[in-house]
């Protein structure tokens, strides 16, 4: 326990394991109380996953650690950005109108639409910031007021330019070209259903995050505005712009969400494309805490449970909802038991400080003492 | 390859069907004959208890489930999900060894068409989805001409009307209740080219609240009365209880939808229905339901139409006058015949 | 500060401010001036609808679940304790005041909504309080896990009730409504009328005093109370010094925890009691997804009302009528495109004014641009016309937020003795 | 006797803050306690005061031993405190802040207001109850606190270092406070630092070290020299007599500076101000007369409405904070929590704090880790930083040695000016001693210093030049060898004009 790096590590894995087993233990609980079969909710949570459904996990990771992540630059600068599900919509609309006329070919077509869909979620983004930085508002209460007013500018739009299929009721934006549809990858054997190709989007966001945060002097001075604004103004950094620069980087970032969807399985914009995946994306952040690696062990637990979920009606006649609950807690209790680390981790390093200033001090004054 | 699974399936289920007198009797649970059909249902969001359209389809199932003898289970959307959670939800019905699957409603149109493909031996049929997405040899497409019957519902509003003045209220503004809307429209001006007619979406997708918001639907029709209007049609779902309310305390009618709402809806505002648009999913489903269970293939589109009678508009209560009455077959006939043309957009 | 240069032109100042100064005088200026704007409106428009008593009935009502959550919110962010979690709360509030009002009738149905919400405050409480979890993961886990509740919780209790599904529960009992007798139907005749200002005042009085939910007016009280509980009580004053400085209020021998653990509860109850009107009042059954984001947007009004009862009911009134407007058609969302351009317009002119030029400038070209769209249509689309209420209060903090003050110590996690 | 204290232990994690401290309190006495920082002294006072409990001793109140548990039960028996930093919501008004917790005695409205009003003019403390807090300037906070304990009953009343942001005048007017008090028959225990003072108001001294009682002394026995030599333990370094190093090379100059406020009067008022290569010149004034806002000025942080900054022959008055540092101007904030460091960074990280753009910190647009730890560890040795490493959060640093890290990473970067603003302000003598040398160093090895402190003795000492600021005005220009505390403290609250004139100082919290 003494060396730091080691205490750390035991730290923070000691954590979320047990946070694990505390919610396990609180929704059997709940379970128990209300009648519910225990046993055939946990076999179904918990049985091996079929190589399609890991599949399906992996997926389902894979958008939310995008929508994590642009919640996360928001976070580092103590800025609550909600509007990742309307900067999201909006991104993957631009996105898909873009990539549905099929200007380009290819795979330019969709390295295009990826910067368009980052465009639109940043310009989504900039209002929020504009109205920060210029008029104060506080962004919690506009992204809020800017997810509903996107839902609604998405939905007449989206009738302006819907095409229709015959037959069909859904309506959608128009299909992308099959040259520009990715095929994904078959990552996990036995699987009938493949990866996203945009696994690789995703990876490369992570490690743009983990790089440009903690090695750039713009990272620098982002998690220094985060930690101490005065400090950072006083220190050269432009809280304003920053603030700006970083919610419209956490709007492109945002802008990203949809595109594994759109190119991966959708091939368009329409009223079945997942909704809501900003919201996952905030308790995501928070589990994760806001670490790179954190997020994407997160995605995956949160994903996990989403899929495993699925069968809970079908094989134990329970509410898939019920995952709600078991999230919720796993967060609760993943933050609780953080805080409890927190607090003993603090007790240890103060503990080791005052013992090594102790010897320093005696080491001086034996100097002292022998000149 | 297809196709010899599908008639080897059938001979098993004719036969079944054949004995069904003899295991009836035999069979201690129940008083219904035992079959191999096992039906699973994937709701769409909102599932069983809706009191509309998936409701509709629980009814059917649970129809064919105490005529036939069959094993059933159903599972339901959550909202805002993936197009690989509905995948999962059927390949997980798939799994469990249900032999026809039935999804209700158009979202999972791509998921049956892939799931069906990957699984030939499987039946499936989807609701509301007539698309190339869903087309498959084992799959059954069952859509509905909602435009015609909400044509007559819309004639019967004209009809009845004494401010020339009507309003609609639609849950979630996406096609399939355009359609609704739009057929009303037409036969409200069919009759009364001059009548005016109120329309509100409560909510725009993706935000499908506005099937389940009845303090919207009420808000919505409310200043609909207000304004003039004496009938209002609503086709939200869950939200159109609120529609009802308003209508009682406006002391005007409404219009129900999907089902027979003067039977399903609260006792206390039965008395406001002039009369529900009928979408009779229960029949479909049932109807699919019973050819599964002769061993008949059902894969390929059917349409419910008015010509089949697989929409139309209710009695109960008796609110129309025969008059009344005897113009809407009036319309039917001529929707039937060709005649006359109802539009499905708006 | 001010000596004796300085003081006369205060002095000449003070007279036709000194009616302004009363708080009561310059509400009461307010509301009057709103309503004559409102009156040349509907004339100019011929939207007769903007002030019916029905839009403003109306506008009550989808006001009103608003104005609860957004009272939770006051409380808990009065006692320094941020309340992302209103939503989930609420959402308790639902399926319990359905439960209790389906077994026990509609006055348990309230108790039990309050109830719902009350557990959603004690996991918060505990949690933030105890745990000195940050408040937003905290309130973020309460809204997942309120929201899974109700469904799982519904789907385990409403399903085999005559007339209940796993979504929704049986037709519930409501509370009563009351009227003031004798004036509904005299107000609506001089409402039908349409006659200037009086048609506009009546139909304005006939909504707030005829069919009114008990429901609606316990809110009403509830907001006196609060005001009067918060500012004019010791308990409020010890409240409100644990969301100001908890470290001087327990210098002082204040119980930091208990009184934020308090507030923290104190708004779930009320929050819930939101969710219990959507389901007694304002519709007669509890339903999946019936908050609608509704805890958000109490959120949102009690910022925009500055942390104070009468500002966050005017906030919650701003976004119910607007709602109202939209949603009871009629035109009334483009008479208020109107108005709009006439505001910004008036905005517009008086930046130039103050020498703002590029503001002025834009709110300039902004006005016109609005006036555009409202000579050049006769309906709003109705995609767009559902962003009403969001845009409304997203426009109105752009040009007043910048008075905001939220509660000093707001969000910050409090630990006993520091640190 | 009033208090008696006797064998009071308080240990923290891995820190003993009390070791067996005992001592008495007469009644209608004035008792200081004077120690290092980090002796101990606040946290003997938390204790007294029921925030937090001994672990072992026990405490007499009036020859009765007491249990506090809370503030409350300090309260019931008597105590009242005013803490080292002020524990008052802003956001509250005076008569808020005073009934806290104390809302039986008077109810919360009126009859509340009458005793407020009635304890301000009875000790001539000239407080309006219906004042907002945010509003009074730092000598009427240190009133209110003192009444919110009169309008307790307190008959004991503890204040922990009240003079730390006090000028000379309002410290006198609060000492006649005390002695007011003191005639009532109030007792008073008093923590300040400034041992003049010290010695000045007290009736008796009691001197910690390292967490323990070490002497107790009658102050007419001792005089300042020797009280700090019982403090720190051993013989002071005695200030060097130190030669003039000014030339007559303007580094820094400020012309016509002038920046408008809110109200009408300008926040600054025509500046003009010039340093030169190898002087310090120090500023003098009462807080809130403009002197934040001269510092920001010439950081870039606010722009000025008029005027220019030149450093040496550039203008620099547009230009931003990052090219004003990167020009080599270095900057000692005022409150080092707030401007100078990231607390829950590690120490390293805060090495690159305020140069993210220059070497050794950062290569390029990358931050250079290696170079950066590198030198903070050079920081920490030349600067004598006491740390166990520079891994360690800022935060788990005393404020001396946060103070020395400041000082030590600004002097690396300060190529021709360091601004220093309040150096050594709540830190011990020792750390003092060493900052101060530092900044002698710096005037030496060529920079212009521009120091502003509230510590005459400190600009006295150190300044080739002192300038006067009031009410946004550089009003008078002093020589350090000939000016006495007094002349300062005169010139510094305008001395022809009324007292009440002087605009109050606002607290730095609010100056956003
Ligand atoms: N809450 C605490 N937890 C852990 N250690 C503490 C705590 N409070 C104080 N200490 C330790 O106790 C010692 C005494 O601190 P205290 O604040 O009493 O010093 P002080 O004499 O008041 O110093 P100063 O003159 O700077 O005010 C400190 O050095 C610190 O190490
Ligand atoms: N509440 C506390 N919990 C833990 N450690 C503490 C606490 N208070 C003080 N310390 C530790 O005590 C030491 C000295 O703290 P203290 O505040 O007395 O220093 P200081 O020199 O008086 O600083 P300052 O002048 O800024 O008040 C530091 O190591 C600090 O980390
Ligand atoms: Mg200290
Ligand atoms: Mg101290």
């Amino acid at each position: 326990m003494s060396n730091p790096l080691v205490r750390k590590l035991m730290l923070s894995l000691g954590a979320p394991i047990l946070a694990l087993f505390v919610a396990f233990a609180l929704t059997s609980l709940v379970l128990m109380a209300l009648g519910d079969p225990v046993r055939d909710v946990w076999i179904t949570m918990l049985s091996t996953p079929k190589p399609r459904m890991i599949t399906n996990v992996v997926n389902g990771a894979i958008v939310l650690y995008l929508s994590a992540i642009a919640v996360a630059v928001g976070f580092k600068m103590n800025l609550f950005n909600i509007g990742v599900d309307g900067q999201y919509r909006v991104g993957s609309f631009a996105a898909a109108v873009f990539a549905g006329q099929a200007w380009l070919p290819g795979i330019l077509n969709i390295l295009v639409a990826i910067i368009v869909a980052m465009v639109a979620g940043g310009l989504w983004a900039s209002i929020a910031a504009y109205l920060k930085v210029q008029r104060g508002v506080s962004e919690v209460i506009s992204t809020i007021m800017l997810n509903a007013i996107a839902t609604g500018l998405v939905s007449w739009l989206l009738l302006k330019v819907a095409v229709r299929t015959a037959g069909s009721n859904a309506i959608g934006t128009k299909v992308i070209p099959e040259s520009s549809q990715l095929e994904g990858w078959k990552l996990i054997p036995g699987a009938s259903n493949r990866v996203y190709s945009l696994l690789i989007l995703a990876v490369i966001v992570g490690f743009l995050y983990w790089f440009v945060l903690s090695k750039t002097r713009f990272g620098f001075d982002l998690r220094a505005t985060g930690s101490s604004e005065t400090a950072a103004v006083a220190s050269g950094v432009k809280v304003k712009r920053m603030v700006m620069t970083s919610m419209i980087l956490s709007g492109a970032l945002a802008g990203l969400v949809g595109m594994p969807l759109l190119f991966g399985q959708d091939h368009s914009y329409g009223t079945t494309f997942q909704a809501g995946l900003g919201f996952a994306g905030i308790g995501i952040a928070l589990l994760g805490r806001n670490h790179p690696v954190g997020i994407a062990f997160a995605a995956l637990l949160w994903s996990y449970l989403d899929t495993q979920a699925n069968g809970l009606q079908i094989r134990a006649g329970v509410a898939p909802e019920l995952v709600y609950i078991i999230q919720g807690i796993i967060l609760f209790a993943v933050v609780i038991a953080y805080e409890g680390t927190r607090r003993l981790d603090i007790r240890l390093e103060q503990q080791r400080v005052a013992r090594e200033l102790a010897s320093q001090r005696a080491a001086r004054t034996t100097e002292g003492a022998a000149a | 390859a297809c196709g010899s699974g599908t008639s080897k399936e059938t001979s098993t289920t004719t036969a079944g069907s054949g004995t069904t007198s003899s295991t009836s009797e035999s069979s201690s649970t129940s008083e219904a004959p035992k079959s191999d059909v096992k039906v699973g249902l994937a709701f769409d969001v909102g599932g069983r208890g809706d009191q509309s359209f998936n409701d509709a389809a629980a009814a059917g199932m649970d129809k064919a489930k105490a005529e036939f003898g069959l094993e059933t289970t159903d599972a339901t959307a959550v909202n805002g999900e993936n197009e690989a959670a509905r995948e999962e939800r059927l390949n997980q019905l798939v799994d469990a060894g249900y032999t026809n699957i039935i999804a209700v409603g158009f979202a999972y149109a791509a998921s049956v068409g892939k799931v069906a493909k990957e699984n030939p031996d499987v039946h499936f049929a989807i609701i509301d989805d007539a698309s190339d997405a869903s087309k498959g040899d084992n799959v059954a497409q069952l859509t509905f001409a909602e435009q015609e019957g909400s044509f007559l519902v819309g004639a019967a509003a004209a009809l009845t009307s004494k401010t020339g003045h009507i309003g609609f209220v639609g849950g979630v503004n996406v096609p399939l209740i355009v359609k609704f809307e739009a057929g009303y429209d037409a036969g409200a001006k069919a009759v009364n080219p001059d009548i005016k007619i109120d329309s509100t979406y409560l909510t725009q997708p993706p935000d499908f609240s506005g099937f389940g918001d009845p303090a919207k639907g009420k808000t919505a029709a409310e200043g609909m009365y207000q304004g003039g209007a004496d009938i209002v049609y609503h086709a939200a779902g869950g939200s159109g209880a609120g529609v009802f309310t308003a209508a009682k305390a406006a002391k005007g009618w409404a219009i129900g939808v999907d089902s027979d709402q003067a039977k399903t809806a609260e006792e206390g505002v039965r008395d406001v229905i002039l009369t529900s648009m009928l979408k009779k999913v229960d029949v479909a489903v049932y109807d699919y339901l019973a050819k599964a269970v002769k061993g008949e293939n059902a894969a390929g589109n059917v349409i419910y139409d008015l010509k089949v009678d697989g929409v139309g508009y209710s009695t109960t209560g008796d609110k129309m006058s025969a008059d009344v009455i005897a113009k809407l077959e009036d319309y039917k006939a001529k929707i039937v015949s060709g005649e006359i043309k109802v539009p499905d957009t708006k | 500060m001010s000596t004796a240069t300085q003081s006369r032109p205060a002095d000449a100042k003070a007279k036709p401010s000194s009616l302004l100064a009363n708080p009561y005088a310059r509400w009461a200026i307010l509301l009057l001036g709103g309503l004559i704007i409102l009156s040349l409106l509907r004339v100019v428009t011929g939207a007769n609808d903007i002030d019916s008593s029905g839009a403003i009935a109306a506008a009550f009502g989808l006001a009103v679940p608003i104005a609860l959550a957004g009272l939770g919110g006051l409380w808990s962010e009065r006692a320094g304790i941020v309340n992302i979690g209103l939503e989930g709360m609420m959402i308790l509030g639902t399926w319990s005041s359905a439960f209790c009002a389906y077994h026990w009738g509609p006055w348990v149905g309230i108790l039990g909504g309050a109830l719902g919400g009350l557990v959603g405050g004690l996991i918060h409480a505990i949690a933030t309080v105890y745990f000195g979890v940050d408040h937003i993961v905290s309130g973020v886990a309460l809204n997942i896990i309120g929201l899974g509740a109700a469904k799982y919780l519904a789907s385990r209790f409403f399903t085999d009730l005559p007339g209940g599904g796993p979504t929704q529960s049986p037709p519930l009992p409501q509370p009563p409504s009351l009227s003031v007798p004798g004036i509904g139907d005299p107000l609506l005749s001089l409402e039908r009328k349409h006659i200037f200002f009086v048609s506009d005042l009546a139909g304005i009085i006939r909504g707030l005093t005829v069919n009114v939910s008990v429901l609606t007016l316990l809110t009403l009280g509830l907001f006196v109370a609060s005001w009067w509980i918060l500012w004019k009580t010791a308990f409020g004053l010890r409240l409100r010094s644990v969301g100001e400085s908890p470290a001087a209020a327990e210098s002082l021998g204040v119980n930091v925890y208990r009184y934020k653990f308090i507030g923290v509860l104190v708004s779930g109850g009320l929050a819930g009691l939101g969710g219990a009107f959507l389901t007694l009042v304002a519709s007669n059954l509890f339903r999946d997804g019936q908050t609608g984001g509704r805890g958000y947007i109490g959120l949102a009004a009690m910022i925009f009302g500055n942390w104070r009862p009468g500002g966050l009911l005017a906030g919650s009134a701003l976004f119910g009528y607007t709602d109202a407007i939209r949603l009871r058609g009629g035109g009334g969302v483009h008479a208020i495109l109107l108005l709009v351009a006439v505001l910004l317009l008036l905005v517009g002119l008086w930046q130039l004014r103050k020498g703002r030029t590029l503001p002025g400038a834009a709110s300039l070209v902004l006005s016109g641009l609005v006036a555009w769209w409202y000579f050049a249509t006769d309906t709003v689309p109705g995609e767009l016309a559902g962003t009403l209420p969001y845009m409304t209060t997203l426009l109105v903090l752009a040009f007043a937020s910048q008075r905001l003050r939220m509660p000093a110590a707001d969000g910050q996690i409090y630990r006993k003795g520091g640190h | 006797m009033a208090v008696e204290v006797e064998g009071i232990t308080k240990r923290f994690p891995g820190v003993v803050a009390n070791k067996d401290i005992t001592f008495a309190v007469r009644r209608g006495t004035v008792h200081a306690l004077c120690g290092e920082n980090g002796a101990g002294k606040s946290t003997l006072m938390k204790i007294l005061y029921g925030v937090q409990r001994q672990d072992e001793g026990t405490i007499k109140v009036d020859g009765q031993e007491v249990n506090l548990h809370s503030p409350s039960d300090a309260i019931k028996v008597g105590i009242g405190m005013v803490f080292q930093h002020f524990m008052l919501a802003d956001n509250l008004t005076v008569l808020e802040n005073v009934v806290l917790g104390a809302e039986k005695l008077h109810g919360i409205g009126a009859g509340a207001k009458n005793e407020i009003k009635r304890i301000s003019q009875e000790f001539g403390l000239g407080i309006n109850p219906d004042a907002m807090v945010a509003d009074l300037g730092v000598g009427a906070r240190q009133r209110v606190e003192i009444l919110k304990v009169l309008y307790r009953g307190a008959k004991i009343l503890i204040l922990d270092e009240p003079t730390a942001v006090l000028v000379p005048q309002e410290v006198d007017e609060l000492f006649d406070n005390l002695r007011e008090l003191k005639a009532e028959g109030l007792t008073v225990i008093f923590i300040s630092h400034k041992l003049d003072e010290v010695l000045s108001v007290a009736d008796d001294i009691t001197v910690i070290r390292r967490g323990t009682t070490v002497a107790s002394v009658d102050p007419k026995d001792v005089n300042a020299r020797q009280l700090a030599e019982l403090m720190v333990g051993s013989e002071l370094p005695t200030p060097e007599t130190s030669e003039s190093t000014v030339t007559d090379q303007v580094v820094l100059s400020l012309r016509d500076i002038t920046m408008a406020g809110t109200e009408g009067r300008d926040l600054l008022h025509d500046i003009d101000l010039d340093i030169h290569a190898g002087e310090i010149v120090g500023i003098a004034g009462v807080e809130g007369n403009g002197q934040a806002e001269l510092v920001e000025v010439i950081m870039g942080m606010r722009e000025p409405s008029a005027g220019t900054v030149m450093l040496e022959d550039t203008d620099i008055s547009d230009w931003e904070v990052r090219e004003i540092r990167e020009a080599g101007i270095g900057y000692i904030p005022e409150d080092r929590h707030r401007h100078g460091l990231l607390l829950d960074a590690p120490l390293w990280e805060n090495r690159i704090l305020g140069h993210q753009t220059e070497r050794p910190n950062v290569k390029g647009q990358l931050i250079d880790a290696k170079s950066a730890k590198a030198d903070t560890e050079r920081i920490v040795k030349e600067y004598d930083v006491r740390t166990p490493s520079i891994f360690v959060t800022a935060a788990s640093l005393s404020g001396g040695n946060q103070q020395k890290l400041i000082v030590g990473r600004e002097m690396t970067h300060a190529k021709k000016v360091l601004i220093a603003s309040h150096p050594t302000r709540g830190v011990d003598v020792g750390a003092q001693a060493a900052i101060w040398d530092l900044m002698r160093q710096a005037r030496h090895d060529g920079l212009g210093v521009l120091l502003i402190s509230a510590d005459l003795e400190e600009l006295i000492g150190l300044s080739d030049t002192i300038r006067v600021i009031l009410r946004g005005k550089l009003t008078g220009t002093f020589d350090p060898d000939t000016v006495t505390s007094q002349d300062l403290g005169a010139a510094m609250t305008g001395a022809d004009s009324p007292h009440d004139d002087v605009p109050h100082p606002t607290d730095p919290q609010d100056v956003r």
